[in-house]
């Protein structure tokens, strides 16, 4: 059935396609770029839906073309992949009504819409790589096309940060691949394979693959923001709140930790990369990341650069999931790829509505803004408890997986990792919870907009409202099939157990 | 359509172009356009020719290889004339509105004759008759360069001509030596009876000598940021993307075929001199002010790319640094044609304030970025692909250390490419009037960048054509 | 500051030069003991041109190498003279220096005598190539000379005369060699495969449009520029 | 030696001598007439080395490709005139930049 081989290709051509047509769009048509943002978005959700059921059917999905002699671009729908194509498709149709929204009208937004396009294509190319080729051929892809986005403003701010963003990231990937043509050069192979492929080779090769891995994870660490490379995403708050939302929550920072994944199961395997000691040093530093994003973000008053500190500790759950050599650990590392992504993505989206409505950036400022925005601050409390933890939420199951992991892999010192990171949650989102619910409202806010009876713009209230509600759902009906729980088991199945 | 002697027409039909565009000049726009897209239709069917038949050798006046001239077309040469026959298409779109009446009556006569050089150079299966396509395509490439007529366009042209004229010498010397050696100056003769003898190793020196100072390989590349970077716009374009690649073609050609060595001393140095022409043009790219100096500069250093392959010396190295040329080439046409559409549209091309201009021209600053993203050796690029043979070439013959200089001169161009980029995403408004950019000159440019991405995506083909007639040895191709 | 010009500037400098003179004398005696080191007997192609001489449709070797064994080179050689012209021309108009004084009366009356016997000459070199030393290029040598006597007697080509014609002129050498070469292949043979009867009179015709060619070129070279056309439209 | 050495060494000397030359001298004409040593010395050799056939007859095809190269030098010296010609008009030295005398 040609359907096999070609479905892949077409989820990443569908918003390549749109992104290419948006670009050659004249400004003024807003009609047509909102309608063909939308239809693209929904062509992909349909087209993941229709793969997802049939991967559930246990069918194959493929699609190979020749790149190189020996080489193929790979795309291939396996449960990993599964997971984060899900979730950047459904947080890609959230986010570009909350970007239609967001940018009513501000100048260049063919352009903005046509890399945004672009950006969740490469996106998309990362999921779905079969090969670590292809990876870093989308991944390298993202760059670029997440650059124009994060300078989109064009203030002296913004292409400062721009700047150190493509410092970090352009460094990243030449680390990346540097790894990536030593180890194709040395096996002859770089596919994706269960359980990795560099167990069957000498032993005599294994100082190489350390090198080897510390050139990966570098690569892929910046990215993945752990401690030393994480200084862009910091900066990279200058972007607008749709920019942020869908880098930090989705895109950009998801890509790291899901190659980090990619690297560990497909490349290594659990058992050879523990085997040469390099899962430990991998866990602590995700646990210091942890421990250090928490910390920053207690003392930032800015509220998006405490969202972004908060997801520089969050990222680092998955990773710790990974290097905690153990199923049920694991389980709760993916899980939380998902969960973190649609928590995040909701605080984003409201910090963008409070700057959008209120000019408030600051949690100084915040004090009753539950009054005058309840539906926004409704959502942006269950995000903030999603990320303390607290049941039956969706952050409440990826910890109590990552607790049982750590538990039953023998590594208690991840346990007071995860408690202390957890109090430290508690402690920078309570108190702008207490600060937006009971304080008393100032009398006027610095730039105040009407929108008649509603409390904001319609297309920027309900996609928090949705994240919100997703954030509960998958909280609750963990263990229904086709959820990401249920996901992430099956891939540890496949990693784990003989 | 067998028996049609494409190399023969791909080499005559811009000759007579350049005869048309003289005998009229008025008419020499529509001339030259109509000579391009006939050069263009001849190589496609050169190439269908070689891809049937493999390499093709095509004596001419009959007489055969020591005493008559042969033609030879491998898959080397026939991807070079597809390279030069796609950038030269671009060109000449753009040059059909850059050049006012009195100067493109000129330019196009001249583009003619450096076209035809070119495809001969490409065709040519003897040393002395490239020595005299060589002296055409130099004295054309001086006439065009002095074309933009300002003082540092004549000083440029000056010194571009003193340089190449010495390397031609030197060549011709070492031509000379050769002969008297072996009694023949066909390729495949003197590959046949080589063997090493201080005239030959002296021959070769003054052979590479000549041509490494027509490559602009680093300690000899101070006439090139000059002549390139004030010559007119479509010149710097063809004399970046294709004269400078002639000579390295030639290099290439001499030691693959004729020079007994395997990757020895020579080719160490050569390395080696590449490797600092990449940190040294990165640097200086990096620091210049002026848009046009800093693509010129860039020139230099991925130039010093393209001689990494000879300490390597295996096919993968070959290729890469073949696709390398191939993707650089257009990736570089594409760049200053951006650059010329940027300092037509705006007056300047002073990089301080880009930022009122970049702004303006969406389509120019998309083919400058997608040809940087192809220097820098970024996906999707052709860039990519050569840099990454080149790196696994690097591994496999265990001189990691050139692996090394691909990344830090990824970097490097990273480094200067992102600082012209970053002006396009600015507030600035426009405080002077400006010319509107005509169409073609703003698509040319576009065209070519798009296929320097091309290039990355269907990477199969070219490297199989490659393969024709076996230019870089026999060994695995993988 | 580029290595060309860090040696030009410190020129002046005795032991830069020094350097310069030593490295160059090593080149020197090395390039002289290659040369020694060449076989004292080499036959080179000479055998092959003699044996393939009859068919070449003329009787003097270097002639015969020149037009039809290596022909090619040649009309890529002619293409570089064209070539020249138009770049020298691409430079712009004829540099102002050349005054316009009327001609001394020895130069003049010279010139008349002599201008007329050098067109004999360069005819009688052109006939004489097939034989002996002689040809294209030589005939075409004289016949520059003639020309630049002209032009040194202050006569200019008139400015109807500078227009398409004389850049006809210019094109006849290159344009009949390519042309030949096309009738060549359009009758199924090689590029320059001249038939064995018609080789001699077909080298005759392009040697003779070439030779016009060449003086005329290398005259309007000397010229430096330009010549002024009347623009009629 | 016979003397067919003697005149090979004189083109090899005449071609370092150009060079020399050609490296020292700033003024462009003096850089012109240098090339053209270089070019004088190269025929040299080549004429040189085509006499050593031992019959009467020497070698024509270094004949050929001397006359083919005195043409080419012919035209690369009319264009580095007329060049160096529009150089002092538009500099007001015949000379390149880095050696001007300010």
């Amino acid at each position: 059935m040609i359907w096999d081989d070609w479905l892949p290709l077409l989820i990443v051509l569908s918003s390549l396609s749109v992104g290419l047509v948006i670009f050659f769009l004249p400004e003024d048509r807003v009609a047509t770029r909102t309608g063909l943002n939308l239809v693209g978005a929904l062509l992909k959700l349909v087209l993941v839906g229709f793969m997802l059921w049939g991967v559930f059917q246990g069918h194959q999905y493929e699609t190979r073309l020749p790149l190189l002699p020996g080489l193929d671009l790979v795309l291939r729908a396996d449960p990993l992949s599964m997971l984060f194509v899900l979730l950047s498709s459904v947080l890609w149709l959230v986010t570009t009504v909350y970007a239609i929204g967001y940018l009513e009208d501000s100048p260049h937004r063919s352009r903005f819409f046509g890399f945004f396009s672009l950006c969740v294509t490469a996106t998309v190319g990362v999921a779905l790589a079969g090969n670590l080729i292809t990876f870093v051929l989308f991944y390298e892809l993202l760059t670029l096309t997440t650059y124009p986005l994060i300078v989109h403003r064009g203030t002296e701010v913004a292409r400062r940060a721009g700047r150190s963003y493509l410092t970090y990231t352009v460094a990243g990937g030449a680390l990346l691949l540097a790894g990536t043509v030593w180890l194709y050069a040395i096996t002859g192979t770089v596919e994706f394979t269960e359980r990795g492929f560099l167990s069957g080779l000498d032993a005599s090769l294994h100082p190489v693959f350390i090198i080897i891995f510390t050139l990966l994870i570098g690569g892929l660490g910046v990215k993945a923001a752990l401690i030393p490379l994480h200084g862009w995403l910091v900066q990279a708050m200058v972007a607008p709140a749709p920019v942020s939302a869908l880098l930090h929550a989705v895109a950009v920072v998801k890509a790291g930790a899901f190659g980090i994944v990619r690297v560990v199961y497909d490349v290594y395997g659990i058992d050879f990369a523990a085997g040469l000691g390099v899962t430990l040093p991998l866990a602590i530093l995700a646990a210091a990341t942890v421990i250090y994003g928490s910390l920053r973000a207690l003392f930032q008053d800015d509220l998006k650069r405490r969202l972004a500190f908060s997801t520089v500790s969050q990222v680092s759950y998955i990773i710790l999931g990974i290097a905690v050599v153990g199923p049920v650990a694991a389980i709760g590392g993916l899980v939380h790829l998902v969960h973190q992504g649609v928590m995040k993505i909701t605080l984003f989206f409201c910090a963008g509505n409070l700057a959008e409505t209120l000019g408030i950036h600051r949690i100084s400022e915040m004090n009753g803004v539950g009054r005058r925005m309840p539906w926004t601050m409704a959502a942006f409390t269950i995000g903030a408890l999603g990320m303390i933890g607290v049941p039956p939420l969706a952050g409440f199951v990826s910890k109590w997986y990552l607790g049982l992991g750590a538990l039953d892999a023998g590594q208690d010192w991840v346990i007071f990792i995860l408690a202390g990171s957890s109090l430290l949650n508690a402690g920078y989102y309570l108190p702008v919870l207490y600060a937006v619910w009971f304080n008393e409202p100032p009398d006027a806010w610095s730039d105040e907009r009407y929108f008649g009876r509603h409390e904001t713009a319609w297309a920027l209230l309900v996609p928090p409202v949705v994240t919100a509600l997703l954030t509960l759902a998958m909280g609750l009906l963990a263990s229904v099939p086709l959820s990401p729980l249920y996901w992430a088991r099956i891939i540890t199945t496949l990693e784990y157990l003989p | 359509m067998q028996d049609i002697p494409w190399g023969v027409l791909v080499i005559l039909l811009p000759v007579v172009g350049t005869l048309a565009c003289f005998l009229c000049p008025r008419r020499s726009v529509p001339l030259g356009l109509a000579a391009a897209l006939g050069v263009v239709v001849c190589v496609a069917g050169l190439g269908w020719q070689v891809v049937e038949q493999g390499a093709q050798r095509y004596a001419i006046g009959g007489w055969g290889a020591p005493l008559g001239i042969d033609l030879y077309a491998d898959g080397l040469s026939l991807l070079m004339l597809a390279v030069t026959a796609v950038v030269g298409l671009g060109i000449s779109v753009y040059s059909t509105s850059y050049f006012e009446p009195g100067r493109s009556a000129f330019f196009w006569p001249l583009w003619m004759f450096l076209w035809a050089a070119l495809n001969a150079l490409f065709l040519s299966a003897d040393i002395f008759n490239l020595y005299v396509t060589l002296e055409l395509l130099g004295l054309a490439a001086v006439a065009l360069v002095a074309l933009a007529g300002g003082a540092d366009a004549l000083t440029g042209a000056m010194r571009y001509l003193l340089v190449s004229l010495l390397g031609s010498l030197s060549y011709l010397l070492g031509v000379a030596l050769l002969y008297h050696s072996f009694g023949s100056v066909d390729i495949a003769i003197l590959a046949h009876r080589m063997e090493a003898s201080p005239a030959v190793w002296t021959a070769m020196g003054l052979m590479s000598a000549g041509l490494l100072l027509k490559t602009a390989l680093f300690p000899l590349h101070f006439w090139l940021p000059p002549a390139h970077a004030s010559a007119p716009t479509p010149v710097s374009a063809l004399l970046s993307a294709l004269v400078v690649k002639a000579s390295f073609y030639m290099l290439l050609r001499l030691w693959l075929e004729i020079f007994p060595l395997s990757n020895s001393a020579p080719g160490q140095l050569l390395g080696l001199l590449g490797a600092v022409a990449v940190l040294w043009g990165g640097l200086l790219a990096l620091r210049q002010t002026r848009l046009k100096m800093l693509i010129a500069y860039s020139t230099v250093a991925q130039l010093g790319y393209l001689f990494l392959a000879f300490p390597m010396a295996t096919s993968i190295a070959w290729k890469g640094a073949l696709y390398l040329l191939l993707s650089h080439a257009l990736a570089k046409a594409a760049m200053f044609m951006a650059a010329g559409s940027i300092l037509y549209f705006g007056g300047h091309d002073r990089i301080a304030d880009l930022d009122r201009v970049a702004q303006r021209l969406p389509l120019t600053l998309a083919a400058f970025g997608l040809a940087g993203v192809s220097s820098m050796g970024l996906p999707p690029s052709g860039g990519f692909i050569a840099k990454w043979l080149l790196l696994e070439a690097a591994i496999r013959t265990g001189q990691w250390w050139w692996a090394i200089i691909l990344i830090l001169g990824g970097l490097l161009t990273a480094a200067y490419i992102l600082k012209v980029v970053g002006y396009a995403f600015t507030q600035a408004e426009v405080t002077h009037e400006a010319r509107a950019v005509p169409v073609p000159m703003e698509w040319a440019a576009l065209a070519l960048a798009l296929a320097a991405v091309l290039l990355g995506l269907f990477a199969p083909w070219p490297l199989a054509l490659m393969e024709i007639g076996l230019p870089f040895g026999v060994e695995a191709a993988r | 500051m580029t290595p060309m010009s860090m040696i030009e500037n410190s020129r002046q400098q005795t032991p830069f030069r020094l350097l310069l003179i030593v490295l160059l004398s090593a080149l020197a005696t090395g390039l002289g003991y290659v040369v020694l080191s060449l076989p004292l007997e080499d036959p080179g192609l000479s055998e092959q041109v003699t044996a393939k001489l009859v068919h070449s449709g003329v009787s003097n070797p270097v002639t015969a190498v020149l037009l039809n064994f290596r022909g090619y080179d040649t009309l890529l050689e002619t293409g570089v003279l064209l070539l020249a012209l138009v770049g020298v021309w691409s430079l712009g108009g004829i540099p102002q220096q050349r005054s316009s004084t009327r001609p001394g009366p020895v130069l003049d009356t010279l010139s008349r005598q002599l201008v007329p016997l050098l067109i004999l000459v360069a005819g009688y070199l052109l006939w004489v190539g097939a034989y002996a030393p002689g040809g294209a290029f030589q005939a075409g040598a004289v016949l520059a000379a003639a020309g630049v006597l002209l032009l040194l007697a202050g006569w200019l080509p008139g400015a109807r005369f500078s227009g398409l014609p004389l850049r006809i002129a210019l094109v006849t050498g290159l344009g009949i060699f390519v042309a030949v070469g096309m009738v060549l292949i359009l009758l199924g043979r090689r590029l320059l495969e001249y038939p064995p009867s018609f080789a001699g009179s077909l080298i005759l015709l392009i040697e003779a449009a070439a030779s016009l060619s060449i003086g005329i070129t290398l005259a309007a070279l000397f010229l430096g520029g330009r010549p002024e056309v009347e623009s009629r439209r | 030696m016979s003397h067919v050495f003697l005149y090979a060494l004189v083109g090899v000397g005449l071609f370092t001598l150009g060079l020399y030359a050609l490296i020292v001298h700033p003024h462009l004409l003096r850089k012109i007439l240098a090339i053209n040593v270089m070019g004088s010395g190269v025929f040299l050799v080549l004429v040189a080395l085509a006499a050593r056939t031992g019959g009467a007859v020497p070698d024509p095809v270094p004949h050929a490709m001397v006359i083919t190269g005195i043409v080419v030098a012919i035209s690369a010296t009319a264009l580095a005139l007329a060049l160096m010609l529009r150089v002092q008009t538009e500099t007001g030295q015949a000379r390149l930049p880095e050696e001007r005398i300010e």
